[in-house]
């Protein structure tokens, strides 16, 4: 399977159907052990892009530095930074290409991964989103099987969250309630789970900090 | 604490609005997100720009520093949230004259993300940025963290210093150089005696007994070092002092500027009961104190509570402490 | 509202101790009651004296405005209680330079009494004095009882405006004539959300739900015109002017300068959202506004709320309201 | 009977006596429609003339004008600033002499009641410390006989404090209070009325708003 402006137009709606789905459940999450805008920031995020849809260029790089540029506009919130840094990454990447392997996404993690993890100075292991794509780098890395690829991903992001939940925060606003969120999912984690489900078309659960 | 105000989600831009529209001769909008403040009347004279930014609810911290011998251009976001990568942009924007951008702003994860990411959007358009973080809260951190310490009101006695050293004419290297020398040279500590609202969230952030107290506390809210009884006036000046001058011990024959500043609804007959011990402590560790500021200078809109800065100075800082300035919020002539 | 004190008796004398040790280049005290402020340097050049007083817990005033272009001496009791009529013949006599004294304060039964009984103390000393009172607070009574009215925040314009009349050298007769005329022109009305804590008593001079506001309220938690649900800020700031514009109407051509004052909590950026509805009302009343005063100007300590202040000018008092002036609190260049 | 610098100093220890006693009644009463700092007011006040009750000039003039002074000099309240107001008129009428007759002292409080009408700027019947003056004023007029007058002036108090208390307060800081007022004795007719019981020798009795 080739990834192509297609592959990015249809992956762009059903991320945003799971963000207006998982609006509240982020917030949520993000209220428990931060400002409580997560979900707004995601859902601003992907409307945004929404909005430049029909635009979206062919060269795949120009697509998605597009899309990171509406993450940069809609808000400041850590999350949205953070992404819009991982999609220049990869926009830089994919430069002046309109189709890619399947192949290539493990690789394009880690590129995404390495950026983030620059532009916020955190540290792997610090139970944030960061956790989340190590676990999907990792578990995609020499997969070339578009299947095998999402089947991985999805897997990936539950066994994260369930590995970390029980961790302390370290990074971000999560950090001052250290003890409070031993026991809780990190909210970026979290929504990296709801992504990474919806670019794969698997099903995300709606239950916070339930078993899955 | 009630707090007036319409539509929570219209908070920031109707106070911006009311703000320019007191202000014209000071402040002016800038690009398209209408949370951009740049100077009324920007002197294209290749001077060095300096920008800010960070979360509305701190008044005058930040956009009210825009102006002369301070700020060129801010960006601010929703109450006690990062403005956008975006936003931060067109600030450096604003105050790009041709010789480079300091971005001053305090140590906060998403501004941080936040004003480099906006560097690298302007690195495009051959704007050359430097950045100095502020870092001064002393209760946030150890001292072997220093990095780690958010940034509060010393962030005023660095846009003082780097503004007027913009304003002589140094080069962005040399205005930076400043800027760190003043964040160097900062310590403050802050103690709650009430929370504040955001008005999105619509309740207090933090609950506090009626005959409670925080030390340490952070301008949002984040937890202190200790909550206990509420202590005396000179209790607590002196607590605060102890701490601060652990932290940066002063000695005989230094020259201080101290800064007791209010972080919102503690009236100036509080800050100075405070600044008596304040004034003597210093004192009698040996040090000159150098125009101090009591007064409301970085606030958290109607919290109840005090911090200290101190800002040690040498002949240079003094000097620059002392240049001229003009906003709204602080005229020195 | 909890407060940062030591004893309360020693509140006033603590406060001006620090305030006086923070700012020794503009205040001095004066005579052995401890609490007579007076100007740092006084230039003994057959000035007009201008002097105030009142009790405290209002700061800046009213001790805050001893300064040039302002006031020459200052008296003050303990909060919120009149001096005593030795302590104002001392402010009296501090300011006196053989041009006369201008009493220039609130219409408070405590303080004009005791000012009366001053101005025969001093008489012995052939000090002239002349009186003009403030009454601008329009929720105190009807405008047929005009001379009734307490004063509030209109005291700052007549202290800017006389100020500025004392200094270019004006006579007792001139200053005292522009001090009335400056108190003719004003007419404020505050609102209330929140009571302030006088230290000697212990608790809130008033108790008010937390969803609730009073109209009309006085700076000492006088009783105002209504008292009911909190209201948002637009139409707070509607009713405020509907009742101003109808005490004192507002004609096209009309200059005006206005005072959007907190009552001490309020934070700015709520000021600021009120000005937008004032600069809107005062434009469409077809009025020029000539440098608007958005700020802590005349508060309660720590109460929450604001007071709107409209004063009309004409061409001798505009100019006189831009002239230079220099206390902590207020400096026109 | 005359009255004489010892006849001044007597009355002064008296009244001393008086005011520590009702201390914390008068500031009861003012705290119940104003301030609450009545006893505080006259408690300072007479401390400080006894302060210098030894160097009390013979002059009656000058002894009362030094009595004056300690008022102006303790407190800023109105109380103290109308006593000190009254204490002068009649130090001026007195100046020069060193006894006067009882009799005059019908004449003296009207005296006294007028300089202090004229300070504090209230009409008569408004519920205040005038309207007992006056009603002493009105009750000793013509009398001589120096037991007459005191029991003239302690009667007078008492008519005037009953006759009051169901009136609106109109002047001062209990003015605020309108309605509330009515029922309750204004503070400083209540202070007058134990300064007169004090002055007069005759027994005051501790009970605010209590049938007398
Ligand atoms: N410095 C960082 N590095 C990596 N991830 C971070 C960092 N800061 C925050 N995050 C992630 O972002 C999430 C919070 O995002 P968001 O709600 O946008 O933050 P905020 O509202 O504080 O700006 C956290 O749960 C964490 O996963
Ligand atoms: N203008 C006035 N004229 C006559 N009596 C007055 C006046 N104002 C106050 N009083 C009297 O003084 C009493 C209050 O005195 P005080 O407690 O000293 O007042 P405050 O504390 O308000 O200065 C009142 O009960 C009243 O009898
Ligand atoms: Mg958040
Ligand atoms: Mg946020
Ligand atoms: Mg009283
Ligand atoms: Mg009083």
């Amino acid at each position: 399977m080739t990834i192509n402006r297609a592959t990015i137009t249809t992956s762009i709606t059903r991320l945003t159907e799971a963000m207006e789905r998982d609006f509240d459940m982020l917030n949520t999450a993000d209220g428990a052990l931060g400002d409580g805008d997560l979900g707004i920031t995601m859902l601003r995020g992907m409307r945004a892009i929404n909005e430049d849809i029909q635009g979206l260029p062919d060269d795949l790089g120009l697509a998605l530095f597009q899309c990171a540029k509406s993450f940069t506009k809609s808000s400041g919130s850590s999350y949205g930074t953070l992404l819009a840094t991982g999609l220049m990454a990869v926009a830089k990447t994919l430069k002046g290409k309109t189709e890619i392997e399947a192949a290539q996404i493990g690789n394009l993690v880690s590129v995404a991964l390495d950026q983030m993890q620059a532009r916020g100075k955190a540290q792997l292991g610090g139970k944030t989103v960061l956790d989340s794509l190590d676990a999907v780098a990792k578990a995609t890395y020499n997969k070339t099987d578009a299947k095998d690829i999402a089947d991985a991903a999805a897997t990936a992001v539950d066994t994260a969250l369930k590995e970390f939940r029980n961790k302390k925060a370290t990074i971000g606003r999560a950090r001052i309630y250290a003890e409070k969120s031993i026991g809780l999912d990190d909210p970026g984690m979290l929504a990296m789970n709801r992504i990474i489900k919806a670019l794969a078309d698997r099903q995300g659960t709606n239950n916070n900090n339930k078993t899955e | 604490m009630k707090k007036i105000l319409n539509k929570p989600e219209n908070y920031v831009n109707e106070m911006l609005d009311g703000m320019i529209s007191a202000h014209p001769e000071y402040y002016n909008l800038f690009g398209d997100s209408g949370k951009v403040v740049t100077r009324a009347k920007a002197d294209k004279n290749k001077k060095v720009g300096i920008v800010s930014g960070g979360g509305s609810g701190h008044l005058p911290v930040f956009t009210g520093y825009v102006g002369r011998g301070l700020l060129d251009a801010c960006a601010i976001g929703d109450v006690f949230a990062s403005p956008s990568a975006e936003q931060m942009a067109d600030a450096i924007r604003a105050a790009d004259q041709g010789a480079g951008v300091l971005r001053l702003y305090g140590n906060y994860g998403g501004d941080v993300m936040n004003f480099d990411m906006a560097g690298d959007l302007v690195e495009f358009e051959d704007i050359t940025c430097t950045t100095v973080l502020l870092a001064d809260d002393i209760a946030s951190a150890p001292i072997e963290e220093r990095e780690n310490r958010r940034g509060v009101a010393g962030m005023v006695y660095a846009f003082k210093l780097s503004g007027a050293a913009a304003e002589e004419g140094r080069d962005l290297d040399g205005v930076t150089a400043i800027a760190q020398k003043a964040a160097n040279s900062c310590r403050s500590i802050g103690a709650a005696l009430s929370s504040c609202t955001v008005p999105q969230a619509g309740k207090p952030t933090f609950e506090i007994a009626d005959d409670e107290m925080e030390m340490g506390m952070g301008i949002h809210g984040e937890p202190g070092v200790w909550r206990g009884k509420l202590k005396t006036a000179d209790q607590i000046a002196n607590e605060m002092l102890d701490r601060l001058l652990s932290d940066m011990p002063l000695q005989s024959g230094d020259r201080v500027s101290v800064m007791v500043n209010s972080l919102g609804a503690t009236p100036p007959e509080e800050l100075y009961i405070l600044y008596r011990i304040v004034k003597q402590r210093l004192e009698e560790a040996g040090a000159t104190i150098i125009m101090p500021l009591v007064g409301r200078y970085a606030t958290s809109m109607e919290m109840s509570g005090v911090s200290f800065t101190l800002c040690k100075l040498d002949d240079e800082l003094e000097k620059l402490l002392k240049a001229p300035c003009d906003c709204p919020f602080w005229k020195i002539a």
